[in-house]
C-alpha cells in the first residue's frame, strides 16, 4: 500500500501540475465573464516559449534555465492573451469563436516560428528541464515524507500554492470580489463604478499567464522539446477542470488532482498482477469513465458564472 | 431657486427610436419630484444619462449649479448621485454586505476585504436611515423589498446626495411599500433629495413635493403636486381621459370551474409553503387572491400550471383531475397563465413578437401542420394580436427584449387571452405598467369574465384586488383562510386577514 | 524526365532554370513523410538521408531529381502521393506503415509508376516493400538490456500495439531471455505515439518497480521515458538506470550533465534500405512486387555502441556472439508473440 | 435595411482578404515571397481537376461536423465531441462494410446510417447526463473523445481485424467512392459523399428554420424556463438536440469511412476533423448555408496549404494561422462593421 502510494502520488502530481495552473487560468478568466475555449492555445504558447527559451539561454543562465524560462513563458502567454482579451472584449467578439481562434493561432504560429527558427517540425530536447527533489524538512516527515515530498517537482508544489493564493485572492481581497462581480453581473458592477472591461482584461491576460505557465511546465518536466503534437488535449482537459471544480480555484486543483490520479492509477494498476488479465483498453479509458462518473454521481451540477460568455455594452439591457 | 440637479433640453436617441426628446427636470434640494410617463416614455432613459450609463445627444446637466459631464456611473457616484434601478443591479450569488461595498472596499493592510468594518459601516447607516437589512445573507435569499434596501444602502455608503428610485414600489408588497415611504421621508430629513419614478398616483399623492411629466419621449411639464390631483397627472400622462374605478356589471358565476381540495406543495427549498388549501372558482367570476408574499401564492400557481409537482390534494378543472399533470397537458384542459415573472417564463427575449405569440399554440394547426411551421399564420397573428391589443413594436419580426415592459406584458395577456382559456390565471399582470396600461388589462380581464371564463387574479395592489375581483381569497401561511365579497370590505381589513388576524364571523367562510 | 516535367505549369516555371541540365537525367525518387517532416530525426529524415545521399552520388538535388512532400496528417497523403505522380517521378517512396492503404490504392490506380512504401507490405506488380528484420534489432538490444540488468528486470514501453510493434517486442524478449532465462519484461503500451505524459507515468512506475532499463518503441511518447530516467538520474547519479532507443541512434537524448541513460539505439537504417532501393530502379532492376528485408545481414539494422562506458566490452562481444548465431541460422528470432512463446518454451 | 444585409455578407469577404493580407505580411517578414506562396497555395486547393476533387474531398466532413456542432449551439449546448462522434460513426460504417453483405442499395444506406446511430448514440451519453443531472456537457464530450479513441482503437484490432492495425477495404457494395467522379478528377478521392453533406445542411436549415422541432429546440437554447412554461419537454429536447448533432458527426465519420478511406486505422490521437468543426461552425455563425462556405473555405486552405512547403517553402502552418486570424476577423465584425459605417458617414 506504501509503495503504491509514493508511486502514484508524485506521479499523480507531475501529470496534474500543468493542468492545474492552466484551469487555474481559466478560472480567473471565466470568472471575469469570458469563457476560454483557447486554454488548449495558450498551453501550446507556453510550451512553445518555454522550450525555445531554454534551448537558448540554457548556456547563459544554467540552473537557473527552467525558472527563467518559465517566467519567460508565463510573460509571453499572458501577452499572447491579450488576442483573446481585445477580440471578446473590446471587439465583442463571440467568446467561443476567439478561443478556438487562439487555439489554431498558437499551434499555427509554434510549429511556423520552429520551422523558420530551427529549419524542422521540432525542437531538440532541451538540456536543462526540471528535475525533482525531495522538498527539505517536509520529505523528512515519516510516512507523508516519502509519499508526498520525495522526488517530486517543485512546479507541482507551486501550482498547489498558487491555487490556494488564487482562492485567496479570488475570495478575500478586494481585486477578488471585483472580478466575480464582473463576470456575475457586469452591469450591476459597472454602476458602483467599476471599470468592467478592465477587470476582464485582467482575468483574461491572468489566464494567458498561467496557462503559459502550465504549458511550459507540462514542456519542461514532461517533454523536453517542442513539436505540433507536444500540447495533444491537455488544455481542454484543463477547461473540463475549470467545470469539474465549479469554477472555483481549489475545485478546478481538485479535479486536475483526480485526473492526474486517474492516469496514475490506470498506469499502475496495468502492473497489478490481479488486473493483469484485465482488458488493456479498459484501462485506458478508465480515467474518462471515473471523471464522468464523477461528476454524474456526486458533481452534478454546475452553473457558470452568469455572465460568462456575454460580451459586455455599456448601457445595452 | 438653487437646484441640486437640472437636466435641461436632454435629447438621447436609440437606433430608429428618440428615447428623449429636449426634455428638462430640475430637482431642489430635500425634496422628492416624481416623473411620471406611460411604459416606454423615457423616464429610464432620462435617468440613466443622469447616472452616466448614457451619453445625451444634446442636452446639459448640471449639478448644484455646476455644468457636469456625466460619463460614467462612478463620475456619477462622485458628485452625489446615487440610483435605485428598476431592474436591481445586485450580484445575486454575494451577499449584502458584498454587494453594498463592491467597488469601494473597505481594505485591510494586507489588500484583504475588511469585512468586519464594512458591516458595522453598513449597520450604522443602515440605523440611522430605518433600512432594516441582514448583511450576511445572501441576495438569493432575501426578500426583494430587503434586496431594495440594499440597493439604498448602496447609494447611501457611496455618500449619495440625490437618489434616483427607477419604480421602486412596482415589485413590492403593500406592507414594503409602506416602509420604503417611511425610508424616503426619512431621507429627505436627512438633507437628501430624490427623484422618484412610479407609475402608482397615489404614491405621487402621498410623498412627491412635484411632478414632471413626460410622454413618447417629450416633456410636458412640472406640476406642483399639492396643487394638483390624481385624475389630472393621469390625463397628462396618457394625453386623455383615464377611468380609475373599473366598470363592471355584477358577476354571473355559474358552474365551477377550478376546484382545489386540500393541496400541499412544497417550495424549491423542500419546504411546504402551500399547506392544505381549498379553493374553487367559478365560470364568470374573478377571484382576487390577496396575501403577503410567500404565503405560498406563487407555488399554487405554480402547481395549477403544471410547473411546481404538487406534494398531495387535488386539482380538478371542468371536473377532470389535472393534478400534477405536464404543463402542455393542463394548458391544453383549458388553462392560460400570465405568468409572474415574464422575462423569465413569459418570453423567449430573442425571439421575435410573432414567434412568442405562439409559444403555446405553435405545435397546433394553422401555425403548424405535420411538425411543420407556417409563418405566415403566425406573423398574421401577431399582427392581428398587435394591434388588439396595442402593442408598441416597430413591427412583428422585433425580438421582444427590444420591446418595454408594458408592452412586452401586453404581447403576453394577447397571447394567453385569445387562446380563449376557461381558466386564465393572471398574476402581478400590472406589474410595472402605466395607468392606461392597467385600465387596458382590468378591462380585458373582466371582458373575459362577461365571456363565462373564471378568472384567477394574484396581486400585491389591493387596489386592483378590491377594483377587479367578484370575490376576494385570503391567503396566509398556505391557506385560503379567508374569502370576502370585495363590496363588503376595505383595505385595512384585507391587511388584518392578510397578516393572520381573524376578522369577525368571516375567517371560516369558504363561499362554497 | 526528371520529376517536373510538363503536366505542371507551376512547377514547370520554377524549375526551368535548371531545366536545361536536368533534363540530361532520366531518373527521379521522391518521397512522402508520414506525420511529421524529413526533419524528425528518424524515418523521414533518414529516408530523405539516404535520398540525398544517393542524388549526390548521381548528381541530383532536391526537386531534380529527388524531392519530398510533407504530410502533417492522414488527409495529406493521398494528395501528395498523386502530386508526386502528376510530377512524374519514376519511384514514389511512402515512410511509414501509416501510408500503407494509400500506396496500395496509388500502385492500382497509376500502373505507369512505381511505388514503395517503408515498414509495410504492399501488393502490387509495382510496388515494392522495404521492411526491416526489427525483431532481429530488438533481440540484439534484449541481450544487452540483460546484461546490463542488476535487478533481472526490464521494461518495453510500446506506443500503439500493433504487428508491427510487437515484433519490436517480441524479439527483446527472446534477447533478453537468451541471455537469462528468468529475466522479467512488463510490456505497456501508451496506445499513443506522442503521450510524452504517458510515457513518463509508465516509466516512472516501471523503475518504481525495480525495472532498471526500458527499451521503448514508441515515438515521442518514447520523450517521456527519457524524461523519466534522467530525472532519476540527476537526483541519483549512482543509480544504474538505462533507455534502449528506437529507430535511430538516440544517445543525444539520454545525456544528462556527464552521464547518459541510453545504453544503447536499436537503429533501422532507413538509408541504407532507400538508397539500395533507388540504385535498384536507377539500374533498371526495381522489385516490383518483391518485399525486401532489410535485417542485420543487410546492414539495415545496427545496434549503437555511441555509450562507450555503459556498452562494455563484454556486452558488445555478447550482442557480437549473438549477432552471429542469428546471421548463421542458429537462432531464429521470433516476430509475433506466438512465436515468441514457442522460443520461450525452447530455451 | 438592405445597406445592413450588404455588410453582413461584405464582412467575411473582409475577413477572408485581411487574413490573407496578414498572411502576406508574415510571409514578407519571414523572408518568402507571399505572390509565390499564394501561387503555392491557389494551385495546391484549385490548381487542376485533382486537386479540385480533393479539395471537395476535404471539406466533404467538415460541413458535417460544422453542421453538427452548430446544430448544438443553436439550442445553447456546446459539443465539443464532434471529434469522438465521428471516430465512432466511422467506426460503424466501416463494421457495417464489412460484415454486411448485401446490394449497394440496402448496403450503403445501411453503413450510413449505421454512422448516424453511433454518432447519435455517443453524443445520446452527454445529452442525457446532462438533461436528466446537469452535468455540464463540455466535460463529458471531452470524455467521451478519448474514450471513442481508445475504444475504436481496441474494436480494430481485436474485432474488426486480428490485431492489426488497419481493416480489409469495404466491399463496393457500401462505399460512396466514385470511379466516374474520380477519372474526371485526376484520381482524387472525391465522392458522393459531398452530395450527402450539401442534403444534410438543407435538412439541418429545415429542422431549425421550419419545424416545430427547431422552433423548440432554440427556444430551449434561448430560455429554459419559458420553454418549460410554455409546455416544452425541456430534457426531451436537450438530448433530441445532442442526438441530432451526433448523427451529424457520426455522418461525418461515414463520409471518411466509406468514401475517402475505405478502411479505418488505428489512431493515435486526434483527427481533428471534429475540432476543425468547431471553427468552421463559428465561422459561419451556426447558419447551415453559412457553414458550407465556412467548410469550404476551410477545405481549400487545408488542402492548399500541402502546396505550400513544396511549392513555396512555406510551412504549411501559415494556413493554420491566416485561418486563426479569418476566424478572429469574422468573430470582431462588430469592429468592422463599425469602420464600414465610418466610411460610409465620411463618404457623404
Ligand atoms: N438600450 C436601448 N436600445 C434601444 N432602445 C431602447 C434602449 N433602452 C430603451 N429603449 C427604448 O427607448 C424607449 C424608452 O424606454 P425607457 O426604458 O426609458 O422607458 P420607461 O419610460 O422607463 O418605460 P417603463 O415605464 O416601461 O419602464 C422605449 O421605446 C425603449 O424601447
Ligand atoms: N474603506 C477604505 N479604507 C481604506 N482605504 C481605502 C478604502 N477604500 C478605498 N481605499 C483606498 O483608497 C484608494 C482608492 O480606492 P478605490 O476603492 O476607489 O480604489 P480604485 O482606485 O477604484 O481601485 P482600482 O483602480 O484598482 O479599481 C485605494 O488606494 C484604496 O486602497
Ligand atoms: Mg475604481
Ligand atoms: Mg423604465
Amino acid at each position: 500500500m506504501f509503495d503504491i502510494l509514493q508511486s502514484i502520488v508524485p506521479t499523480a502530481l507531475f501529470y496534474s501540475a500543468p493542468l492545474i495552473f492552466t484551469a487555474l487560468g481559466g478560472v480567473f478568466s471565466e470568472r471575469s465573464g469570458v469563457v476560454n475555449i483557447g486554454l488548449e492555445g495558450l498551453m501550446v504558447m507556453g510550451a512553445f516559449v518555454g522550450i525555445v527559451f531554454n534551448l537558448t539561454f540554457a548556456d547563459v543562465l544554467g540552473a537557473w534555465t527552467p525558472w527563467v524560462s518559465i517566467i519567460a513563458a508565463t510573460v509571453v502567454g499572458a501577452i499572447f492573451s491579450i488576442v483573446h482579451a481585445v477580440a471578446s472584449i473590446t471587439f465583442r467578439s463571440d467568446q467561443t469563436i476567439s478561443g478556438v481562434a487562439i487555439n489554431m493561432l498558437a499551434l499555427g504560429l509554434g510549429v511556423y516560428l520552429t520551422k523558420l527558427w530551427y529549419g524542422k517540425g521540432q525542437t531538440d530536447m532541451v538540456q536543462q528541464p526540471f528535475y525533482t527533489t525531495d522538498i527539505p524538512l517536509l520529505s523528512e516527515i515519516p510516512i507523508i515524507g516519502p509519499i508526498f515530498f520525495q522526488g517530486v517537482y517543485v512546479t507541482s508544489y507551486l501550482a498547489i500554492i498558487i491555487a490556494f493564493i488564487a482562492w485567496y485572492v479570488l475570495y478575500k481581497t478586494s481585486f477578488g470580489l471585483r472580478l466575480r462581480a464582473v463576470g456575475e453581473h457586469p452591469m450591476a458592477a459597472d454602476t458602483n463604478g467599476i471599470n468592467v472591461y478592465k477587470m476582464r482584461y485582467i482575468g483574461v491576460i491572468l489566464s494567458g499567464a498561467l496557462g503559459g505557465l502550465g504549458g511550459s511546465v507540462f514542456a519542461l518536466t514532461i517533454v523536453s522539446n517542442f513539436s505540433h503534437s507536444t500540447i495533444v488535449g491537455q488544455g481542454f482537459m484543463a477547461l473540463a477542470a475549470v467545470i469539474f471544480g465549479k469554477w472555483h480555484p481549489l475545485g478546478a486543483m481538485g479535479a486536475a488532482l483526480f485526473f492526474g490520479l486517474a492516469q496514475s492509477l490506470s498506469v499502475v494498476s496495468a502492473g497489478v498482477p490481479l488486473l493483469a488479465d484485465v482488458p488493456q483498453v479498459y484501462l485506458l479509458i478508465a480515467p474518462y469513465v471515473l471523471t464522468i462518473l464523477a461528476l454524474a454521481g456526486f458533481i452534478g451540477r454546475a452553473e457558470a458564472p452568469k455572465a460568462s460568455g456575454i460580451p459586455y455594452i455599456k448601457g445595452n439591457r | 431657486m438653487e437646484y441640486v440637479i437640472e437636466m435641461l433640453n436632454i435629447r438621447k436617441e436609440f437606433p430608429g427610436i428618440i428615447a428623449n426628446d429636449n426634455i428638462t427636470i430640475q430637482l431642489k434640494k430635500g425634496e422628492i419630484h416624481a416623473l411620471l410617463g406611460e411604459n416606454g416614455a423615457g423616464k429610464s432613459t432620462l435617468m440613466n444619462v443622469l447616472f452616466g450609463l448614457y451619453q445625451p445627444e444634446k442636452g446639459e446637466i448640471r449639478v448644484n449649479g455646476k455644468k457636469e459631464n456625466i460619463t460614467s456611473p462612478n463620475k456619477a457616484n462622485d458628485l452625489g448621485i446615487g440610483m435605485v434601478h428598476q431592474h436591481f443591479m445586485l450580484v445575486e450569488s454575494f451577499t449584502v454586505t458584498q454587494n453594498i461595498v463592491l467597488g469601494k472596499e473597505p481594505r485591510k493592510k494586507t489588500g484583504t476585504i475588511d469585512i468586519d468594518k464594512a458591516r458595522k459601516e453598513i449597520q450604522e447607516l443602515s440605523d440611522r436611515y430605518g433600512l432594516r437589512v441582514d448583511p450576511d445573507a445572501k441576495i438569493s435569499d432575501i426578500s426583494v423589498g430587503m434586496q431594495q434596501r440594499v440597493e439604498i444602502l448602496k447609494t447611501l455608503y457611496r455618500g449619495a446626495e440625490v437618489l434616483i428610485f427607477d419604480e421602486p414600489t412596482a415589485v413590492l408588497t403593500p406592507q414594503e411599500i409602506k416602509e420604503l415611504i417611511e425610508i424616503l421621508k426619512s431621507l429627505t430629513r436627512e438633507g437628501k433629495s430624490i427623484i422618484l419614478i412610479t407609475h402608482k398616483l397615489k404614491e405621487i399623492m402621498e410623498v412627491c413635493d412635484t411632478c414632471t411629466i413626460i410622454r413618447k419621449g417629450k416633456g410636458i411639464g412640472t406640476v406642483k403636486v399639492a396643487e394638483t390631483n390624481p385624475i389630472e397627472l393621469a390625463s397628462l400622462m396618457v394625453g386623455r381621459e383615464v377611468n380609475f374605478k373599473t366598470e363592471k356589471k355584477v358577476a354571473e358565476p355559474k358552474e365551477n370551474v377550478l376546484e382545489i381540495e386540500n393541496l400541499y406543495v412544497k417550495d424549491s427549498r423542500k419546504v411546504d409553503l402551500v399547506k392544505g388549501l381549498d379553493l374553487n372558482i367559478r365560470a364568470g367570476e374573478i377571484v382576487g387572491i390577496a396575501g403577503v408574499d410567500g404565503n405560498g401564492q406563487s407555488e399554487l400557481i405554480e402547481s395549477i400550471t403544471g410547473l411546481r409537482k404538487a406534494r398531495s390534494g387535488v386539482i380538478k378543472l371542468n371536473n377532470k383531475d389535472i393534478t400534477n399533470l405536464s404543463p402542455r397537458k393542463i394548458t391544453e384542459s383549458g388553462v392560460g397563465h400570465i405568468p409572474e415573472d415574464r422575462h423569465r417564463f413569459g418570453l423567449v427575449l430573442d425571439y421575435s413578437i410573432g414567434e412568442n405569440i405562439v409559444l403555446q399554440t405553435y405545435y397546433k394547426k394553422p401555425y403548424s401542420k405535420v411538425k411543420i411551421l407556417n409563418y405566415k399564420e403566425i406573423f398574421n397573428k401577431a399582427e392581428q394580436l398587435i394591434k388588439e391589443y396595442d402593442v408598441r413594436t416597430p413591427s412583428v419580426y422585433t425580438k421582444a427584449r427590444a420591446l418595454s415592459g408594458g408592452n412586452q406584458q401586453k404581447a403576453i395577456i394577447g397571447r394567453e387571452v385569445d387562446r380563449s382559456p376557461d381558466l386564465l390565471i393572471a398574476a402581478q399582470p400590472t406589474r410595472g405598467l402605466d395607468v392606461g396600461a392597467i385600465e387596458f388589462i382590468h378591462k380585458k380581464l373582466i371582458e373575459e369574465r362577461d365571456k363565462g371564463k373564471a378568472v384567477l387574479l394574484v396581486s400585491f395592489e389591493l387596489d386592483e384586488i378590491l377594483n377587479v375581483s367578484d370575490r376576494i381569497a385570503v391567503m396566509f401561511d398556505g391557506k385560503v383562510v379567508a374569502i370576502v365579497n370585495p363590496e363588503e370590505t376595505n383595505e385595512q381589513e384585507l391587511g388584518m386577514l392578510m397578516a393572520g388576524s381573524k376578522v369577525n364571523g368571516m375567517g371560516e367562510a369558504n363561499g362554497k | 524526365a526528371c520529376g517536373t516535367s510538363s503536366s505542371d505549369k507551376n512547377t514547370d516555371k520554377k524549375d526551368s532554370a535548371s531545366g536545361s541540365e536536368a533534363e540530361v537525367k532520366d531518373f527521379g525518387i521522391a518521397m512522402v513523410t508520414d506525420q511529421g517532416g524529413v526533419d524528425d530525426k528518424s524515418f523521414n529524415q533518414s529516408a530523405w538521408e539516404g535520398l540525398q545521399e544517393f542524388g549526390e552520388a548521381n548528381g541530383l538535388t532536391k526537386g531534380n531529381g529527388i524531392d519530398f512532400a510533407q504530410s502533417n496528417g492522414q488527409a495529406d497523403f493521398m494528395p501528395n502521393i498523386t502530386r508526386l505522380v502528376r510530377d512524374e517521378y519514376d519511384v514514389i517512396l511512402a515512410t511509414g506503415f501509416l501510408l500503407k492503404e494509400d500506396i496500395q490504392k496509388a500502385a492500382k490506380q497509376f500502373p505507369d509508376s512505381n511505388f514503395a512504401i517503408v515498414d509495410e507490405t504492399v501488393d502490387a506488380p509495382n510496388a515494392a516493400s522495404l521492411g526491416f528484420a526489427e525483431h532481429q534489432g530488438s533481440f540484439l538490444v534484449g541481450v544487452a538490456a540483460a546484461h546490463k540488468s542488476e535487478t533481472g528486470k526490464l521494461g518495453f514501453v510500446g506506443g500503439i500495439d500493433s504487428p508491427l510493434i510487437q515484433k519490436f517486442e517480441a524479439g527483446f524478449i527472446a534477447g533478453a531471455k537468451s541471455v537469462n532465462p528468468d529475466i522479467t519484461v512488463d510490456v505497456q503500451y501508451a496506445e499513443h505515439f506522442s503521450d510524452a505524459a504517458k510515457g513518463k507515468l509508465i516509466a516512472s512506475n516501471m523503475y518504481d518497480n525495480g525495472i532498471d532499463v526500458i527499451y521503448h518503441a514508441a515515438g515521442g511518447t518514447g520523450n517521456g521515458v527519457f524524461n523519466q530516467a534522467k530525472d532519476i538520474k540527476q537526483n541519483d547519479p549512482e543509480r544504474q538506470i538505462w533507455v534502449i532507443g528506437v529507430d535511430r541512434d538516440q544517445h543525444e537524448e539520454g545525456q544528462i550533465g556527464d552521464n547518459n541513460v541510453t545504453l544503447t539505439s536499436m537503429v533501422k537504417r532507413v538509408d541504407v534500405a532507400v538508397k539500395e532501393l533507388a540504385n535498384l530502379a536507377k539500374d533498371g532492376k526495381f522489385p516490383g512486387g518483391e518485399k525486401l528485408e532489410f535485417g542485420i545481414e543487410e546492414d539495415g539494422i545496427a545496434v549503437t555502441t555511441t555509450n562507450e562506458e555503459a556498452m562494455t566490452e563484454d556486452i558488445i562481444k555478447s550482442v557480437d556472439e549473438w549477432q552471429e548465431k542469428i546471421l548463421n541460422g542458429e537462432v531464429e528470432v521470433p516476430k509475433t508473440r506466438e512465436e515468441l512463446e514457442a522460443f520461450e518454451e525452447s530455451l | 435595411m438592405a445597406n445592413k444585409r450588404l455588410i453582413t455578407f461584405l464582412i467575411p469577404i473582409i475577413s477572408v482578404i485581411l487574413g490573407l493580407i496578414a498572411g502576406a505580411i508574415i510571409m514578407l517578414v519571414s523572408g518568402y515571397n507571399p505572390i509565390v506562396g499564394y501561387t503555392a497555395l491557389w494551385n495546391g486547393a484549385f490548381g487542376d481537376s485533382y486537386t479540385i476533387g480533393e479539395t471537395v474531398r476535404r471539406t466533404t466532413p467538415y460541413i458535417l461536423t460544422g453542421l453538427s456542432i452548430a446544430f448544438a449551439f443553436r439550442s445553447g449546448l456546446f459539443n465539443i465531441g464532434a471529434e469522438g462522434q465521428v471516430i465512432v460513426g466511422w467506426l460503424a460504417a466501416i463494421w457495417v462494410g464489412l460484415a454486411v453483405d448485401a446490394p449497394m442499395i440496402i448496403h450503403l444506406p445501411l453503413a450510413i446510417l449505421a454512422s448516424v446511430a453511433a454518432g447519435a448514440l455517443w453524443s445520446f451519453v452527454p445529452g442525457i447526463l446532462k438533461a436528466k443531472l446537469g452535468v455540464h456537457e463540455v466535460i463529458v464530450t471531452i470524455m467521451m473523445n478519448y474514450i471513442a479513441l481508445f475504444s475504436a482503437n481496441e474494436i480494430i484490432r481485436s474485432v474488426l481485424t486480428d490485431g492489426a492495425t488497419t481493416t480489409e477495404p469495404i466491399s463496393a457494395t457500401a462505399s460512396l467512392a466514385s470511379p466516374w467522379l474520380q477519372s474526371i478528377t485526376f484520381y482524387s478521392r472525391m465522392h458522393y459523399g459531398i452530395l450527402i453533406a450539401l442534403f444534410a445542411a438543407v435538412i439541418m436549415w429545415f429542422i431549425i428554420e421550419r419545424t416545430t422541432l427547431g422552433y423548440e429546440l432554440k427556444a430551449v437554447g434561448y430560455n429554459k424556463h419559458a420553454s418549460k412554461y410554455a409546455g416544452m419537454n425541456v430534457s426531451k429536447n436537450i438530448v433530441l438536440t445532442m442526438v441530432i448533432s451526433g448523427g451529424f458527426a457520426g455522418l461525418a465519420g461515414a463520409m471518411e469511412g466509406l468514401g475517402t478511406y475505405g478502411t479505418i486505422s488505428v489512431m493515435s490521437g486526434n483527427i481533428n476533423i471534429g475540432f476543425d468543426g468547431i471553427a468552421v461552425a463559428l465561422l459561419g455563425a451556426n447558419n447551415p448555408f453559412a457553414v458550407v462556405f465556412a467548410a469550404f473555405l476551410f477545405g481549400a486552405l487545408k488542402e492548399g496549404a500541402g502546396e505550400m512547403p513544396t511549392g513555396a517553402g512555406v510551412p504549411t502552418e501559415l494556413v493554420d494561422i491566416i485561418i486563426a486570424l479569418i476566424i478572429f476577423f469574422v468573430a470582431s465584425s462588430y469592429i468592422i462593421r463599425w469602420a464600414l459605417l465610418r466610411f460610409k458617414k465620411g463618404e457623404k
